[in-house]
């Protein structure tokens, strides 16, 4: 019998881990054809990560979790050392809160260490800060896999628990709780994404950001839920629902044409990138649909989630006591900065890292991507097409497991519809396209560019000279200047490690201290260990016998 | 016939004290090894009776000790063709003589029925051991058999008293005699003993046994000795004793639980073995983070792991108790590979002497030996409670139990085993993958990493398809002792 | 049938009204600003001409823009066209009125914005890229102050779309309170950095330092330069009707009686007139801020709106 | 029956005294000399016992302690001391008087813990009992407060006779004789002192803080 000595293992599928089973089929796919077919401990996270969705006791979802857990150590670890140990230390930490959460009856002190445990995993703030860290660090393939299916599945513990299993002891201020840590997130997440300047460290920022949303959303379901106002209820899942499917879409592109730019130019830094679109247009051409998911533009597949979210927040502010209505009108603001910020972060990348002129040679001569990368993106760009322009038709695909975690649940229909404005468009380009073929001059000439009135660049800067276009850091220099250094510590570092995580290493020098003092004992203070301890355990005994 | 897997060993000792050049005796030591380890599977058949009987429990360790005892010996092999001109020819000699001591010793008392031999065979296999410690004469080996000495031998001088205490607790239930001394006899009459004279006892037996058992605070000889003896007999085949001695804990808790559960007027053992669990946990955990030698990095991890069995049997229950045998098995197995695999390593980097296990040595093992350093990291791996590692499975058991009967400690002991895994797994990149010292050249691996794999894919076995049998007895073992 | 047919011409008229009615009020501003400071200014048909002479102008590539150049004045121009044609002008009802969600439309806002920015960074020169960060800046306030000053409409109209908030306010009595002020407040220093006006941008500025949405199509020409430019145009008539639409709903036409839209177009362009006025007197009336003090202006009219949204709550009486 | 109790409780007494007085000695030779003194009453003791409870191997247990304990091992201890020269004063490493205080605690620890059992059916009293208990845990406070290593080897030894006074106490206990000869295999060890010697070779002195030179270096 395999599994736990004397229980084994259980497996069992509902809606819900079938939903985001199938969120993490074509990432598989992708990562697989993108080149991680060959390595065993790329399967083994798999492996992990299905049994995890599919288990149907704890000791299986435990087995799963931690698993991958383990296995996307081993490839952060093959990647890049330095983060290795600060991802596994909130991995261990994410599986000790889970162990005794899942085993403890239902109640508050259960959803608290699941929100801690599946939240340290899942990047939620404040327990975000080894994410930027570690998704960049292993190859392309596994950050995809990482950033689009194990935070999912991370969340699917969370929702699993807190709409199903805790159900009985629900409670709205669960709720809050989860709204207030995805603001965090999101603020943080996008203003981070904003200013860095790794390309998969921007995508990784913008990870957390995306798990802000869902989690705020997940958040204003389960107060609404427990509240008992079944039509905001239904709003704020499919918000949050629709926002992980488009996420586990889009994100796994922008990663994996993270790593075919980094395999191209030598660097994703994308103050030595530039004019890609030129070199690979094909490449560039799938970004810019990632990009525009992770900006949630109209017509892509980030709006709706975006929509229906803007959504519940302003109907949540539209129930309940004042107080509450006044935090939701302020978290409505965050979302807001949240949005333009991330929009912001998507057209950087865009701009600066594929538009404008190559600020390095080998950024000007990088060859476009091949077949097997060509394809894993242009899976992903083909069922990101569904989610963009029929979101409808997907929402009520996503209609059972919404009832499976709010029974009473009520599903309005969209009340964004990109076809009619698709149709509207066309129409509005029809006629100025015949505006201007009919009365315009046709054809367009090259000519040097203006360039702000530079002279031309000596013959031996073939692109000009790099340094006279504006680069990553100076695109973001107005908002680090007017939002960064009121949001973040003095260096630009994210908060939460200034916070959280200093204090903690702290506290620990404290105990490696002691405990060296404690090694470097002597023989006779070895004795003198034994013999107090023997001393207080006797005395421990004569009193409590005696009393 | 139980008593040849425990004599045969004993005196074959005196005849290797005098026979034979080092590796002959180590061959000779290999040889009869493979032999003790058939024994403790026949005794399976025959048991025997009176003062030595081995039950259940004693029969599962035995073998497990047996099987150690053999794959360190040919391991021990490879060592001695590596290290012959590190030790004089008659300290080899009784080098070998002390490994079949102290595996005829660690037998005896698994074996035995009756404290008093327990108590005995303790003393034995620990003064084997202070003497092996400090074989390679060094000032640093001697020290450390020093500390070992002393430290062992008043734990063994607790360990007495705390026999004799039991055995005066049992006067009223059994009277004078030698059945006042049996496991059998006590357990089975624990009820009328004097419960509080039971308690006084056990927290001597705790204190003496817990000695042997490296929990913290008293721990102290383990580390230096792990480091500085000559490194398979006082590290690899030095598992089984530490399970020896928690075995005995586990056997005189048992005595406690039973008389207190029946009305007696004893304490619960409860607090006093999650304490030093705890401790033990928690001391390690920060003191990780600063090893520089590999031996004693691991020794202070093999202080965890007695740790965590003690919290287990300290959380009782048929459950935990389960979970703590278990983690004992796999944890041994795994140790003992762990050691071999590090020994084999260190060979590698073509020195086997002691001092030579640094981690600033062994850096980067994957570059002198690919399979060599893919079985060392998963023997590393293995020690932490991470799938696919075994130990997952106890600890798993474990945690789940301590939530269940006893939620409040279970966050210390998360937290523990949170710093002990980091602390373990942060040195596997610089020791496996790391950038290796200069002029490191591709090297075959000896034989022996075959034998750490099957170390391993056993521990893995075990805790994830253990077979029906084994399963049985040791729900059978923990129901009768919880 | 006969409403479908009536809201079908009605949404026809509105498309063509706003089309051409757009380079006229540039050209409306332009001209009272003129006169405002005693200068005779160009004819008020000056931006149609401006637009002819772009038609008919050859249109330039630089040399080191990608492919992709020709599609971001498309771009915006399509987003921003589609925007003011979700916005009721002068009579509510028409077919995009289920499409004109308040969320779509700051939507299409920000894809109009995009386009503009990637524009900017398109050829990779230095004050494209300076005012591509600084819009960056401004968006993310203005969509903040955007949103919550939403949540106000949505909470008093019960409903998201701009023509349904029209037809509440129109209808039902709100009457004139405090927190509809601050959203007006709000809502027009928002439209002001939206439409790229004094205080926050100079439309008629020609230092390209200074400059933000200009300096992001310096490099464009010919029809792609039209384009950005009819796009500002139907910017500033969008904002006009979206501000007049929800706080001077009055006398707006119904699509389904065909008797009520000459008094709806009527008001309509009074409407306009009226804003144009007083948005010139207030462009000569104020300088242009420095670019750092804008992002303050901004989250002032953010505090507003949120302001707005709990005078709202605290007239509703609604207890803790 | 009573004389039998009194006369045990009064040899208990002296080597209770014994160990006690232990800490109060600031040199070697007077360590030595009490700790012969305890090994002696202590095999008188056993003699007694044997006699009360006509056990032969009590007998024999005394007299291999009076053989080892009483005479050899202090004979071993001194030619330690002359040969090696020791300093002859033991540093201690609290205050005498604190360490004086503290045995008293210790004592009524034991009395503490060894009072809430019922002997009931035992010859061994509770008396007796607490007296071992005491000695044993006195001459661990003598192990951790002496800094020289003799004096802590005698702290040991003296722990040790707190061991076999309890076990000659046990009514009808197997194995005395074995345990007492077991233990002093141990003492064996620690006094024919292998280890004495080779710390010898590489250290002056047998002061133990000596060794943890190498330990500070820290590993």
């Amino acid at each position: 019998m395999v599994g736990l000595p004397g229980q084994g293992m259980h497996l069992q599928l509902d809606a819900l881990s079938l939903l985001f089973l199938g969120l993490l089929a074509p990432q598989i796919v992708a990562s697989a054809v993108a080149g991680m077919r060959g390595s065993v401990t790329f399967w083994a996270f798999v492996l992990g990560m299905v049994l995890a969705l599919a288990a149907a006791d704890a000791f299986t979802l435990i087995f799963g979790f931690e698993l991958m857990s383990a296995a996307s150590w081993l490839l952060v670890l093959r990647g890049d050392a330095r983060p290795a140990t600060f991802y596994v230390t909130m991995a261990v930490f994410s599986g000790a809160c889970l162990i005794p959460a899942v085993f403890l009856p239902a109640s508050s002190v259960a959803f608290l260490l699941i929100l801690l445990g599946a939240g340290a995993k899942a990047g939620l703030a404040p327990l975000h800060s080894w994410l930027p860290k570690a998704h960049p660090a292993p190859p392309a393939g596994v950050s995809a896999l990482m950033s689009g299916g194990m935070v999912k599945v991370a969340l699917y513990v969370l929702i699993r628990y807190a709409f199903i299993i805790l159900a009985p002891a629900q409670q709205p201020w669960w709720g809050v709780v989860l709204i207030v840590a995805g603001l965090g997130s999101v603020l943080i997440g996008a203003l981070r994404a904003m200013l860095e300047l790794e390309l998969k460290t921007v995508l990784a920022c913008s990870t957390v950001e995306h798990v802000g949303l869902i989690a705020v959303g997940l958040g204003v379901a389960l107060r609404a839920k427990a509240m008992g106002d079944p039509i905001l209820a239904g709003l704020a899942l499919q918000a949050a629902l629709l926002c992980a499917v488009a996420h586990g879409l889009f994100k796994p592109l922008l990663f994996l044409g993270a790593g075919e730019v980094k395999h191209a130019v030598g660097t994703s830094s994308l103050n030595w990138l530039g004019g890609l679109m030129r070199g690979m247009p094909r490449l560039g051409g799938l970004m810019l649909l990632g990009a525009a998911g992770m900006a949630a533009l109209p017509l892509g597949p980030g709006f709706a989630p975006e929509f229906l979210l803007l959504h519940a927040v302003i109907g949540a502010a539209a129930t309940g006591g004042i107080l509450a209505r006044i935090g939701f009108t302020a978290s409505l603001a965050l979302l807001g900065l949240g949005a333009a910020l991330a929009l912001g972060a998507a057209v950087r990348l865009i701009g600066i890292g594929f538009l404008g002129r190559p600020r390095t040679l080998q950024a000007a001569a990088a060859e476009d991507i091949g077949r097997g990368p060509l394809f894993a993106m242009g899976l992903l760009a083909v069922l990101m097409l569904p989610v963009a322009l029929l979101p409808g038709l997907v929402l009520q695909l996503l209609t059972p497991v919404v009832m499976e975690l709010a029974p009473a649940a009520q599903t309005p229909p969209l009340a964004y519809v990109p076809v009619p404005l698709l149709l509207l468009g066309f129409l509005v380009l029809a006629a100025a396209g015949f505006v201007l073929q009919r009365w315009g001059v046709r054809g367009t000439r090259a000519a040097p560019s203006w360039n702000g009135g530079f002279g031309a660049p000596p013959p031996w800067l073939p692109f000009g000279d790099p340094l006279t276009q504006p680069s990553a850091t100076g695109f973001a220099e107005p908002v680090a200047r007017a939002i960064g250094q009121g949001l973040l510590t003095r260096d630009m570092a994210d908060p939460a490690e200034e916070w959280v995580v200093a204090p903690l290493l702290r506290v620990h020098l404290k105990g490696v201290r002691l405990a060296e003092r404690i090694r470097r004992a002597t023989i006779r203070e070895r004795l003198a260990f034994v013999f107090v301890a023997l001393v207080l355990f006797l005395l421990a005994l004569g009193l409590g016998e005696g009393g | 016939m139980i008593l040849l897997p425990i004599f045969l060993p004993i005196l074959a000792a005196m005849a290797l004290t005098v026979w034979g050049r080092p590796l002959q005796g180590a061959i000779a030591n290999a040889v009869l090894s493979f032999f003790v380890f058939l024994l403790t599977l026949a005794v399976f058949t025959s048991p025997g009776s009176g003062l030595i009987h081995a039950d259940a429990l004693g029969l599962l360790f035995g073998a497990l000790t047996g099987f150690i005892a053999l794959t360190t010996a040919l391991a021990n092999i490879f060592y001695v063709r590596g290290a012959e001109a590190r030790l004089a020819p008659p300290l080899w000699r009784l080098y070998h003589a002390l490994c079949q001591v102290v595996l005829g010793a660690t037998l005896l008392g698994l074996y035995a029925d009756n404290i008093g031999l327990l108590w005995a065979a303790v003393e034995g296999a620990t003064i084997a051991a202070t003497f092996a410690v400090s074989l390679p004469r060094s000032a640093s080996a001697l020290e450390a058999a020093w500390k070992y000495f002393i430290l062992g031998g008043v734990g063994i001088g607790l360990a007495l008293f705390g026999t004799m205490l039991v055995y005066l607790a049992a006067q009223p239930a059994l009277g004078p005699g030698f059945a006042a001394m049996s496991f059998s006899a006590l357990s089975s009459h624990a009820a009328w003993m004097d419960g509080s004279l039971l308690t006084l006892a056990f927290v001597f037996i705790l204190f003496g046994y817990g000695t042997k058992a490296a929990l913290v605070p008293l721990h102290g000889w383990l580390p230096d000795a792990y480091a500085e003896g000559p490194a398979p007999l006082t590290t690899s085949l030095s598992g089984p004793m530490l399970n020896l001695a928690l075995i005995a804990i586990l056997r005189f808790r048992h005595l406690l639980q039973a008389n207190q559960a029946s009305g007696g007027a004893a304490m619960p053992p409860g607090p006093f073995l999650l304490t030093l669990g705890l401790a033990s946990v928690f001391l390690v955990g920060f003191s990780l983070s600063r090893r520089r030698d590999a031996r004693r990095f691991f020794g202070f991890s093999s202080i965890e792991h007695s740790g965590i069995v003690a919290f287990a049997f300290g959380i009782g229950g048929p459950a935990a108790i389960f979970g703590g045998l278990l983690h004992m098995v796999l944890q041994t197995l795994v140790k003992s590979g762990l050691f071999i695999a590090l020994i084999g390593a260190a060979g590698l980097r073509d020195s086997t002497a002691p001092g030579h296990y640094g981690f600033s040595h062994l850096r980067g093992i994957v570059h002198s030996n690919k399979y060599a350093g893919w079985v060392l990291g998963g023997a590393i791996f293995g020690l932490v409670g991470l799938p696919p590692s075994g130990l997952f499975a106890s600890e798993f058991i474990i945690i789940s139990q301590t939530v269940q009967r006893n939620p409040w400690v279970s966050a210390p002991l998360g937290l523990g085993l949170l710093l002990c895994t980091v602390a373990i797994l942060r040195n596997v990149g610089p020791l496996i993958f790391g950038s290796p010292p200069p002029h490191t050249r591709p090297q075959k691996a000896g034989a022996e990493m075959h034998l750490v794999a099957l170390h391993l894919a056993l521990a893995v076995g075990l805790a994830f398809a253990m077979p029906g049998p084994i399963l049985a007895l040791l729900s059978n073992v923990a129901g009768a002792l919880q | 049938m006969l409403g479908f047919a009536l809201s079908l011409i009605a949404t026809l008229l509105h498309a063509a009204f706003i089309f051409a009615a757009a380079p006229l009020l540039m050209g409306l501003v332009g001209k009272i600003r003129a006169w405002a400071l005693g200068r005779r200014g160009a004819p008020v048909w000056q931006p149609y001409l401006l637009l002819y002479k772009l038609l008919r102008k050859s249109t330039l590539v630089p040399e080191t823009a990608t492919e992709l150049f020709a599609v971001w004045p498309v771009a915006a121009f399509l987003a921003i066209s589609l925007a003011a044609l979700l916005v009721p002008s002068f009579c509510t009802g028409m077919l995009t009125a289920d499409l004109s969600d308040f969320i779509t439309l700051i939507g299409l806002f920000a894809l109009a914005r995009a386009a503009t920015v990637l524009g900017g960074l398109e050829t990779g020169f230095g004050f494209g890229g300076a005012g591509a960060g600084r819009e960056i800046l401004f968006s993310i306030f203005a969509e903040a102050a955007l949103l919550v000053v939403l949540l106000g409409f949505v909470l008093l109209a019960h409903g998201a779309t701009v023509d349904g908030i029209a037809v509440a306010f129109a209808t039902q009595h709100i009457g004139i309170s405090v927190s509809l002020g601050f959203a007006l407040a709000a809502l027009l220093a928002v439209a002001l950095t939206e439409t790229g006006r004094i205080p926050t941008d100079n439309p008629s500025g020609h230092l390209e330092l200074a400059m933000v949405h200009e300096a992001m199509v310096l490099e464009y020409s010919g029809r792609f330069l039209l384009l950005f430019e009819y796009a500002a145009m139907l910017r500033l008539l969008l904002w006009m009707d979206l501000i007049g639409t929800i706080f001077l709903p009055f006398f707006m036409a119904r699509a389904d009686d065909v008797l009520s839209w000459p008094l709806g177009l009527l008001c309509w362009v009074v409407k306009l007139g009226l804003m144009v006025v007083i948005l010139s007197l207030f462009e000569i009336s104020t300088a242009k801020m420095r670019v750092f003090r804008v992002p303050e202006f901004l989250g002032a009219s953010m505090l507003l709106g949120f302001l707005a949204g709990v005078f709202l709550f605290v007239a509703a009486r609604i207890g803790l | 029956m009573s004389l039998t109790f009194s006369l045990a409780h009064l040899m208990g007494g002296i080597i209770l005294l014994c160990g006690y007085s232990l800490l109060s000695q600031r040199r070697l030779a007077a360590m030595i000399m009490l700790y012969q003194m305890q090994a002696c009453v202590l095999a008188l003791a056993a003699f007694w016992q044997g006699y009360a409870q006509g056990e032969i191997n009590l007998y024999l247990t005394g007299i291999i302690t009076v053989a080892l304990k009483g005479l050899l091992l202090p004979a071993g201890l001194r030619e330690i001391v002359l040969r090696f020269n020791l300093v002859r004063a033991v540093e201690s490493a609290m205050p005498m008087a604190m360490s004086l205080i503290l045995g008293v605690g210790l004592i009524g620890i034991a009395v503490l813990v060894v009072l809430p059992s019922t002997m009931s059916a035992v010859s061994l009293t509770r008396e007796d009992l607490a007296i071992a208990l005491s000695v044993v845990l006195l001459g661990l406070l003598v192990m951790v407060t002496r800094r020289s290593a003799l004096a802590q080897i005698i702290g040991f030894l003296s722990t040790e006779n707190g061991l076999v006074l309890a076990a000659i106490g046990m009514p009808g206990m197997p194995f005395v004789a074995e345990f007492s000869v077991a233990l002093l295999v141990l003492l064996a060890f620690l006094v024919v002192g292998i280890f004495l010697l080779r710390i010898r070779e590489h250290f002056d002195t047998l002061d133990v803080t000596g060794i943890e030179a190498i330990e500070r270096r820290g590993r």
